[in-house]
């Protein structure tokens, strides 16, 4: 058997751009490519993917494969399932990568359990153990109480990565690479569920998994009313509103703000979180935050061993002459 | 060994999906609204209720009720006690639904427990009256017959829930003589029948209690229950089995109550430590665990012996002077743990403080309940 | 829930076996005494075969695993056992053997070979061990051994031991083995600088003296016979340069504190102590209901009425978190908060026993005593607050136990 | 309607992060006994789905559970809700397995079940938080699959399903006999009615072993893993919080501004 070398990332084009998960699985991939001394490749499937193949090689990929196809330019479990299936076999990688987005959390499984090769969910970390060459796959556990590292018995070793757990290369438009198409063949017949509709929900301002400042409210908001405070403070800092499961049980925010383990996983630069207690469920979704900063007034919230930044306080008292010197500041 | 102190399998499935249901319909916000209203109970809410089965958990389901133990009702009591839920459900569903099973004829059970077990009928008891006694003789108010009908006369104080209530259940006196107990018969009276006034009583740990009015209110000869003159008997029979689900009910909020000063405890920074550290403060916290436990354990020993037609009389009065007592003391330590805020009206503790002043008369005060305790105990 | 306490059928089977053998290996003339401060040597002695003949046959720490000499019985048969040998006025186990403090602690700490050598010998009743933690400055806080503590140094393959332990032991004779807590150096940080030790009672350098104390012998609380901890005279030891070879030591060197936690949870455990009810109290409520002159007394005065719902009060509570503890449903704090209860009502207890049943409660012999001094025995406890643990160390327990502050 | 659903017996993820205990050596990870274990929350709202079909189109409900030391009162809350049947696969053979063990083991047990329309899975365990043995079972089964649905409806022989997917949600058709898994946004289980805690008293779970199932013995439990745990540890936090003082909580606010202006996140 001829035997499995270099990386393959499965991209995704999402809204007619190169999914942002994509070119963090490139910069992880190119990481591990390099420790073994081996290539990195791509595959991009839809229409029209030719201009978004030479991004991924400026983005690092030594080659992209790409499959032109009608069909398979919204993702259909079946004809995407067969498609990779075909380009794995083809290609043997040693290592393959998808992002933990709906469709990586559809496509993966199938593609292990027809593969008959392990796929760990939602890593975190990725490394190469220099003794064994295997792929070192780090992932949390029990709502992120906990974290685990796992290597695969089998071969190609996949994995999905958690958006922003990764960081994707500098741009480097003379990078060099070639983009190689593959005739899909695609057998319609396999086509098993049929895409009637994709209904987009409005989400006002920037969506949250895309804001660099996140101002989070929690149970301790006390009602919708408490919000709006948040929305000014999140305007000014050109920001996204975000809130925790509780919150949005009881109704005070749409299910497309929710952050947290059946929520979104969020990464800004600045996480802002405001009454709420700091559960691991929670910060399964936020932890990827590079500074939190906390209000709550439980000095021994769990959300202080998180923050950098906290007061102990009533949040009433505090968010309305934070919001005043953060609009001063600004006019500097 | 017999000995099993154990919840049973079902049980705890009740227990579980009735803290559940608190959760989802009764959080903290919830009560705090309820407890400003009159009614303690929104339409809803009753209704949620209803759907579980426990308007009927211990009506037999001869009667479309559930046909629960009293033991298993004990446990969702406690569950609601946590919140603690306000409202008419230990009213009807326990206390009204007994005074039926026991002092109703088969026709009266026929038609009135289904109408509990839907919730179609929210009852309450009218029995004490200015000169708050929970004794017969107690029992002024009159009740004279009128071809066929019973025209009512008199005034029942500190009767709870009457708002909410569809139906009153009064004890009125048909007729005189020697022996008090003697000539008590019970009435079901519509809630908005003619000559009735009700108003709450005022004040901030008085809960939901009313004053009732009735002047010349006229009820048909169907709103007998049982047989005229000797109603006294079969309430008393319905008293005494409910107290216990009231005791349950009372250790579910001193359980509440620890628990929140226990957390208090916990997170409470004063001095450079957390509170709990300090003998002072785990002094009272330990009081109330006793407090609470010793109410828990006469509250479960009591239900066991009704469940199991065991003499029950000595453990319930001792668990009603117990848990009352303890309710009280438990909300009075817990202020003084955590002071300060807990005097807010949206602490929770407020809420537990509140009920344990609304609750503590009822059916017979510790000191009350004392003295039957002593009556048995020392033969006179 | 089931709050019966009858025997089961198989109760009802295990307890005629242990009434037969009872009959045959009861010791001649071996005689119930309910007051300690009554025992005469010869009784003490019949007491001390009758503890072999049960230790012979695995009954003595019914519970404990039968691979060291233990029964190996579950808490069915540990029941039936203490109320068949209650009938001869015997606990289990008996006569203050501390051996119930110290198994626990070999049995979590001790080597496999430790555990073989110390356990048969103590669970067949041929060693009875008394527990050495008191010292003159270490009281509640046993942690807090001091000056004249009890300090060892490490020579070679032994130590040498110096120093008093005080309150010790109960029965004027004395015990085959200590089992006892030291310090090595003074200044090390608190909870790391404690061994413990199980050392045989003869060696050299060794004194035992008893401490006279106004209460000759205290009554087990208000538990009767199912307390475990009958009290007699009190003792003092004193250790000159005691060499004590490594093998005797309990867990590793500066462990003391853990190996003593191990212990302290089963002291202060409580145990079901009053679930089966307690002959003082019904005593109590027999002469309230049939003493005419009790009862008298009683329809004069109301308060005296108040004073025995009070009394009835406590025993039930007392009796029910017995039961929920035998049931297991109690949590961890319900051991140390069953034994603080117990402790804490003796003294609420006896001044309203005092104010019914009149002076002749503090006589105890004579036509006047009571109930063969029953009531007498009642009082002691009042008095004898300390054996077994302060109520101020349950509170302690309590509060870790419901992690306040935590 | 033939619909089966999948649940998982799992240590109460909402416990307090300080309860959880890991022993290092085994790699596992313990809470304090008195914490009760629960169905996994994704499980149970996959229930609730199949509530609401049997609801609305009638048929029966057959629980399916893999796992051991099962307690009876939480796992037989299935039964309490609704489902008419609940089967065990217990045994120690099973024990220590990943998600190619336990979906081999479940598509083996649902062979021999026979009849179905619908099987229903949570969207990833709450435990191990994957989402893998609902896949493994569709692939295992040969049967078409959604993930992630929040909505699910059935007119005659297609299954019409509401997808969370981004930022909206996809209407997707599959055909029955078909696996879905169900997201939590589909909304809580229901709670168990008096009715419910009578009904699972009466009927009692059925429980299988790999040879009732005709399982190969390679590829259950530990045997049958594709991937190897050879780590399991708590994340660390290194991080100090600076708490922010001032007068009073307002003033503290305004110097917090300050400092992460100083910090140049502001």
């Amino acid at each position: 058997m001829t035997e499995h070398k270099g990386v393959l990332i499965i991209g995704e084009i999402i809204e007619e751009n190169l999914a942002a998960v994509t070119l963090e699985l490139l910069g992880c991939g190119r990481t591990l490519a390099d420790k073994l001394g081996e290539r990195l490749s791509g595959l991009l499937m839809g229409s029209d993917t030719r201009p978004h193949a030479s991004k991924a090689i400026a983005y690092g990929a030594d080659k992209i494969y790409i499959m032109e196809d009608p069909l398979l330019e919204d993702y259909q479990s079946d004809l995407y399932l067969a498609a990779v299936e075909k380009m794995v076999r083809r290609v043997m990688p040693k290592i393959v990568l998808m992002g933990q987005t709906p469709m990586g959390r559809d496509l993966a499984p199938r593609l292990g359990f027809r593969m008959h090769a392990a796929v760990l969910m939602d890593c975190v970390e990725l490394d190469i153990d220099t003794q064994t060459g295997r792929l070192l796959q780090v992932r949390p556990v029990y709502g992120g109480n906990a974290r685990a590292v796992f290597t695969s018995e089998t071969r190609p070793q996949m994995a999905t990565v958690r958006s922003k757990a990764m960081s994707p290369l500098e741009r480097n438009s003379s990078r060099k690479g070639d983009i190689i198409e593959i005739k899909p063949e695609i057998d319609p017949s396999a086509m098993r569920t049929k895409l009637l509709e994709k209904v987009k929900e409005e989400v006002a301002g920037i969506k949250i998994e895309d804001a660099a400042i996140l101002v989070t409210g929690g149970r301790g908001i006390g009602g919708p009313e408490g919000f709006e405070q948040l929305e000014d403070l999140a305007g000014l800092l050109k920001g996204a509103v975000g809130a925790t499961r509780p919150v949005v049980d009881s109704g005070w925010c749409p299910t497309s703000r929710q952050i947290g383990l059946t929520g979104k996983v969020v990464a800004p630069d600045l996480y802002i979180a405001v009454a709420l207690s700091g559960s691991s469920q929670h910060m399964a979704g936020c932890s990827g935050a590079k500074h939190i900063v906390a209000i709550n007034s439980d000095p021994q919230a769990n959300i202080f061993r998180e923050a950098s930044f906290g007061i102990v306080g009533d949040w009433k008292k505090a968010l309305p002459s934070f919001i005043e010197k953060v609009r001063e500041l600004l006019k500097e | 060994m017999y000995l099993n102190l154990d919840l049973s399998e079902s049980e705890k499935m009740l227990k579980r999906t009735a803290l559940d249901f608190m959760r989802r319909e009764a959080p903290n916000e919830t009560i705090k609204a309820l407890l400003e209203t009159e009614i303690g109970c929104t339409d809803d809410l009753w209704h949620k209720i209803v759907e579980m089965g426990w308007a009927g958990i211990i009506i037999p389901e001869a009667y479309q009720g559930e046909g629960f133990p009293l033991t298993s009702a004990g446990v969702l009591l406690e569950a609601l006690g946590s919140g603690p839920l306000p409202g008419p459900y230990f009213f009807s569903a326990i206390l009204g639904s007994l005074i039926v099973m026991e002092a109703g004829i088969e026709e009266q059970k026929q038609e009135i427990l289904p109408n509990l077990a839907e919730g179609k009928q929210i009852l309450t008891l009218a029995l004490t009256e200015p000169e708050y006694s929970w004794e017969s003789d107690g029992v002024r108010t009159k009740a004279v017959e009128d071809n066929g009908d019973f025209v009512l006369d008199g005034v029942k104080l500190f009767t709870p829930e009457a708002k909410t209530a569809t139906h009153f259940i009064v004890a009125a006196r048909t007729r005189n003589n020697a022996d008090p107990v003697d000539g008590i018969s019970l009435f079901l009276v519509d809630s908005r029948s003619d000559g009735l006034s009700v108003n709450r009583i005022p004040g901030f740990l008085s809960g939901r209690s009313f004053e009732i009015k009735l002047n010349n209110v006229r009820v048909p000869g169907t709103a007998l229950i049982g047989e005229k003159d000797n109603g006294w008997d079969g309430l008393q029979q319905a008293i005494t089995k409910s107290i216990p689900l009231l005791c349950a009910y009372k250790v579910g909020g001193s359980q509440a109550v620890v628990e929140i000063a226990l957390e208090y405890s916990r997170s409470r920074v004063q001095f450079g430590r957390p509170i709990g550290r300090f003998q002072r403060v785990q002094d009272m916290i330990i009081e109330m665990v006793n407090h609470a436990d010793a109410a828990r354990w006469t509250t479960y020993e009591a239900l066991w012996k009704l469940d199991t037609e065991r003499p029950a009389a000595e453990s319930i009065y001792l668990t009603k002077m117990i848990s009352s007592t303890a309710y009280w003391e438990v909300c009075t330590l817990a202020h003084q743990v955590i002071s300060g805020v807990s005097y807010s009206e949206e602490h929770a503790v407020s809420f537990h403080t509140r009920a344990s002043r609304y609750l503590f008369h009822l059916l017979g005060d510790p000191a009350y309940h004392r003295h039957k305790l002593g009556q048995l105990l020392v033969p006179q | 829930m089931d709050f019966r306490l009858d025997y089961t059928e198989d109760q009802e089977q295990f307890a005629r076996e242990v009434r037969a053998w009872l009959e045959e290996n009861v010791p001649e003339g071996l005689e119930p005494i309910k007051d300690v401060k009554k025992m005469s040597m010869e009784q003490w002695e019949k007491r001390r075969e009758f503890t072999r003949a049960l230790g012979k046959k695995g009954w003595l720490y019914p519970r404990y695993p039968t691979e060291y000499g233990g029964g190996g019985l579950g808490i069915d048969a540990h029941f039936v056992l203490i109320e068949e040998l209650a009938k001869y006025d015997f606990s289990l186990p008996p006569l203050y053997d501390m051996g119930i403090l110290c198994a626990p602690a070999i049995l979590a700490c001790g080597t496999e070979e430790q555990k073989k050598h110390h356990l048969p010998p103590m669970f067949r009743g041929e060693v009875l061990t008394w527990q050495l933690f008191t010292e003159p400055e270490a009281g509640t806080d046993a942690a807090n051994q001091q000056t004249n503590a009890l300090r060892y140094v490490k020579e070679g393959d032994h130590f040498v031991v110096n120093g008093q332990k005080i309150f010790v032991g109960s029965y004027p004779s004395k015990p085959e083995q200590f089992y006892l807590l030291t310090r090595s150096d003074l200044d090390a940080p608190r909870h790391q600088n404690l061994t413990s030790f199980v050392i045989p009672a003869d060696l050299p350098g060794i004194t035992v003296q008893p401490l006279d104390l106004f209460i000759l012998s205290a009554f087990p609380a208000t538990t009767g016979p199912t307390g475990a901890n009958i009290e007699g005279v009190k003792h003092t030891v004193f250790f000159d340069d005691v060499k004590v070879p490594e093998s005797c030591m309990i867990g590793k060197e500066g462990e003391g504190w853990t190996v003593t936690t191990a212990t302290l949870d089963v002291e202060h455990g409580g145990g079901f102590g009053g679930a089966t009810g307690n002959w003082v109290l019904e005593g109590f409520f027999e002469q309230c209901r049939n003493n005419p002159a009790v009862l008298k007394r009683l329809r004069e005065n109301p308060q005296l009425v108040e004073c025995v719902i009070d009394i009835y009060t406590i025993a039930q509570i007392q009796r029910l978190w017995g039961l929920r503890n035998a049931s297991g449903v109690g949590g961890f704090y319900a051991g140390p908060q069953l034994a603080l209860f117990l402790k804490i009502s003796g003294t609420r207890i006896a001044p309203q026993m005092a104010k019914v049943l009149g002076p002749q409660i503090f006589a105890d012999e004579g036509p006047w005593n009571m109930e063969n001094s029953l009531f007498e025995i009642g009082q002691r406890c009042a008095v004898a607050l300390a054996p077994g643990g302060t109520p101020e160390s349950y509170k302690i327990n309590i509060s870790r136990a419901l992690a306040m502050g935590r | 309607m033939e619909l089966i659903v999948c649940l998982k017996q799992i240590l109460d993820p909402e416990a307090p992060p300080d309860s959880y205990t890991i022993d290092q050596e085994a790699n596992r990870i313990f809470l304090p006994p008195e914490i009760a274990p629960v169905i996994s929350t994704f499980d149970e709202t996959a229930l609730e789905a199949a509530l609401r079909l049997k609801d609305t189109h009638g048929g029966r409900i057959t629980a399916l559970s893999m796992g051991n030391k099962f307690v009876s009162d939480v796992i037989k809350k299935a039964l309490a809700v609704g489902a008419d049947e609940l089967i065990l696969l217990e045994d120690v053979s099973f024990e220590g397995g990943d998600a190619w063990s336990t979906a081999y083991a479940l598509a083996e047990a649902i062979k021999k079940i026979g009849r179905y329309d619908i099987i229903f899975c949570g969207r990833q365990a709450a435990d191990w938080d994957s989402g893998l043995v609902g896949a493994g079972i569709a692939e295992l089964l040969g049967l078409p699959s959604v993930t992630l649905a929040k909505k699910v409806d059935i007119t005659d022989k297609t299954v019409t399903v509401e997808r969370v997917a981004g930022d909206g949600f996809e209407i997707v058709k599959v055909p029955i006999p078909c696996l879905i898994t169900v997201s939590n946004e589909l909304g809580e289980l229901r709670l168990v009615r008096l009715k419910g805690v009578r009904r699972a008293e009466k009927i009692q779970p059925t429980v299988w072993k790999p040879e009732d199932i005709g399982a190969d013995p390679s590829r259950i439990g530990s045997r049958g893993r594709l991937t190897t745990l050879h780590k399991l540890f708590k994340p660390v936090k290194e991080t100090q919080c600076e708490i922010i003082e001032g007068e009073d909580v307002a003033e503290a606010a305004v110097n917090l501004t300050l400092r992460l202006r100083e910090a140049k996140l502001l």
